[in-house]
């Protein structure tokens, strides 16, 4: 029988190496998978490049990470945001190297990684300084730059359901970069807010196929959803307010 | 001279998107055209981060964290919505499905040359998110700003000196002076707002303009 | 208000130009769009560029259009089928022209024209005929061959149901190229079983979103789902056999 | 000289994939390997149209016309299967996702090349479907054939004299009369059928081939 669950997150993050490259997930923190982070941040590798859309919020997740110093190298599209002053810091020390990359460019470069392709011509950043040193070339008349794909060693991500096989769905924009990233990275770990019996989840509605997934582990259900029902109850930080049901 | 506010330049731009039309509005003031488009009329919202049908703000504690817009604020959406990984999401874009798009500037040349992303200043942190894909992607780029920043200088350029977000992608600049189309030409003045002038707008720019003559 | 639906397959086609390129969903007869396809024919155009995996099987759909000389050129990935001798019979009399693609070269390159990518390097066909003339390129050790943008002027499409804002779901393997042409098109066409309320379509299941679609027309139910539920009752050509129910 | 049929060299295959493994079987032979599958064993089949987890064909009267494989066979679905469009499914296998993927050949070179789509007659309308795409995608490829043509030819060779699939692609191929690996010093013998010796291998091929040693 295939059983990619894990029993906890120290589990779903066990091995992973100093030096690794790790994809996170999430948009902000919607999709973020804090649990998994907390956890590789208990497990303790260092020296990672990490490749995520931003560079933390505040001082949980993906910032807790940032501020432990294990953090040589970010891919990002928008490091600096309102509540990103963990990475401020880093970066303002010289203590953090930033590769900024456009978000289309860096979604379809995951995306390319996962499937197969060698490199793209992209349209986005032609002519700016993100592109300077890249491979240009007109096509129908259009200027694009070559873009090459981007992998990893792991991929932390976070969905909403998950079954054994691997199968994953997402709830609304906490999608994002999740299924992109389970297929760009050799290890892919997915935390969801339950796991459920094969066959639970509707084939037509599955985002991630399980084969590009290599663990699952459930944590703890996300505050404003309760049997797939919409509850609220939570500010945009997720926490309670109250509880309409 | 009589400039327009913001909130009124945002009800000018959403008088100017037809039922029908998906768009994206950038963070920062083009959000505020949403609050301005007809409840009777159907337009569709993009937001980068993986929805189609996009609605307005929950009321307070009907906040949900995992439904948010590319200015990561808490939104709704419609009956009709779509959501979507980030790669479709900029697929979209990138691939020309969108109809406008609505982007804040630093900057616009007269070749429609658009810089938003950065101010060039040394030591700043660069962060450049969804800018450079939105430039490029919509069939219309309309950019919203003020005329001139709060030193005066204008915002409309021969030629952009902070760092560019796309080439040659603006089609139209609305102002709180002005509106303006970007031609093979140079910018035309499409629409002038209060008693302002084209002789005014060309001394506050030092561009030489021209008034689109409705044919 | 937005309304995409319209009343019969005539109105679905009306427009379609001489010379067109015209995308074809489908998959053998899975996912084929028969009744555009009959609407297609009785509208008339002709000198068509036909992009589609295969060449038609039986008499009827593509099979139909082919015979009728509508039909300049087929571009696809497999014409000679059990059930293509319409094509075949064109073929060998030099009456058709044919670009054979590999299919996951065909499906990428349609999926590249709707994302907005000039080019992109692909493994498949490397140091084969059918790559013989394309631009090679070594990238990290690996082989690759330079592939552009398939686009069309039309995509007639098969989904399973579809709401007034043109969001689609498909059933099963019928999935296959509907929602690459979609994007492709400049005018996207889709024959649905059913027109549902906007709102019906979960928002987390819709595969096609209403952006990628310009028409969409009911035809009659496929026979063998009722409300949703597979019944069983076809061969598989779709011919009755028995209803369970 | 002992050979093994079709049906049991399905079942050698069956019995060298490991449970979890993703594997994509070919049109024509390589399907029957699934009936061979140890059914207290889980593995997920992909067929290239746009299904993960694949099951075994339907009973009559239950035929689902919307459900086939590649090879327009009708099919079912498994409990944990999931559906997804062409360009999803050949991303999955072209990035390398996929385990195992069983082929038919009319050629295998020496060096791991594949001919399976085209024997270049003159006259024959060509049809390539996925093979090309199968070839290279899969962690491994095995090829699953008769040693022999039906004129007595080799189809083990060293070149490919028919229209290549794909360069240095196959890892592995079953014959009826043995099992070869693609090393990088060619065809090293890894498993004989029946009373069959690699002498007798060499003069079927005109091959130089190695006994593979177990260590």
């Amino acid at each position: 029988m295939i059983d990619k669950t894990v029993p906890g997150t120290a589990d779903a993050v066990a091995g992973v190496a100093d030096g690794s490259t790790v994809m996170i997930g999430g948009f902000g923190r919607a999709g973020q998978p804090v649990e998994l982070i907390d956890a590789l941040i208990e497990q303790g590798a260092g020296d990672l490049t990490i490749v995520s859309n931003n560079a933390g919020n505040g001082d949980t997740g993906l910032a807790a990470l940032l501020a432990k110093g294990r953090v040589r190298r970010m891919v990002c599209s928008f490091p600096r945001q309102h509540d990103s002053w963990v990475f401020d810091g880093l970066y303002r020390a010289g203590e953090i190297e930033l590769e900024i990359v456009p978000q289309g460019n860096l979604a379809e470069r995951i995306r390319a990684a996962g499937a197969g392709i060698g490199a793209f011509f992209s349209p986005t950043g032609v002519g700016t300084e993100l592109a300077e040193g890249k491979e240009e070339r007109t096509i129908d008349g259009r200027r694009y730059v070559l873009e090459y794909p981007i992998k990893a060693d792991v991929a932390l991500i976070s969905a909403y359901r998950g079954d054994r096989w691997g199968n994953l769905i997402y709830r609304e924009t906490a999608r994002n970069f999740g299924p992109i990233m389970a297929a760009a990275a050799t290890t892919t770990v997915a935390q969801v807010d339950e796991v459920v019996a094969l066959g639970a989840l509707d084939p037509e509605a599955v985002v991630t196929p399980g084969v590009f997934v290599n663990r699952v582990v459930a944590v703890a259900p996300r505050g404003w959803v309760q049997d797939g029902i919409f509850v609220g109850g939570v500010d945009i930080e997720g926490r309670p307010l109250e509880v309409l049901s | 001279m009589t400039r327009i506010g913001r909130e009124e330049l945002a009800q000018r731009i959403a008088s100017d998107i037809p039922e029908g039309a998906y768009v994206n509005l950038g963070i920062g003031a083009p959000t505020l055209v949403a609050n301005y488009l007809p409840s009777d009329l159907e337009v569709i919202l993009h937001t980068e981060n993986g929805l189609l049908g996009m609605g307005s703000a929950p009321a307070p504690g009907l906040i949900d964290p995992d439904l948010i817009n590319a200015g990561k604020q808490p939104v709704t959406a419609l009956a009709g919505a779509a959501y979507f990984h980030h790669a479709d999401s900029f697929g979209m874009m990138r691939g020309g499905h969108l109809d406008i798009c609505v982007l804040g500037a630093f900057q616009v040349s007269a070749t429609g040359d658009l810089a938003n992303w950065s101010t060039g200043a040394p030591g700043a942190i660069p962060a450049v998110g969804g800018a450079m894909d939105l430039a490029i992607g919509a069939k219309a780029v309309y950019v919203m700003t003020d005329l001139l920043t709060k030193a005066g200088e204008s915002k409309l350029v021969a030629e952009c000196t902070y760092p560019l977000t796309g080439v040659g992608c603006v089609s139209r600049v609305y102002t709180d002076h002005a509106v303006f189309d970007v031609t093979g030409g140079g910018f035309q003045v499409r629409e002038l707002f209060g008693g302002t002038t084209v002789d005014e707008l060309e001394q506050l720019t030092g561009l030489s303009l021209q008034l689109r003559i409705e044919s």
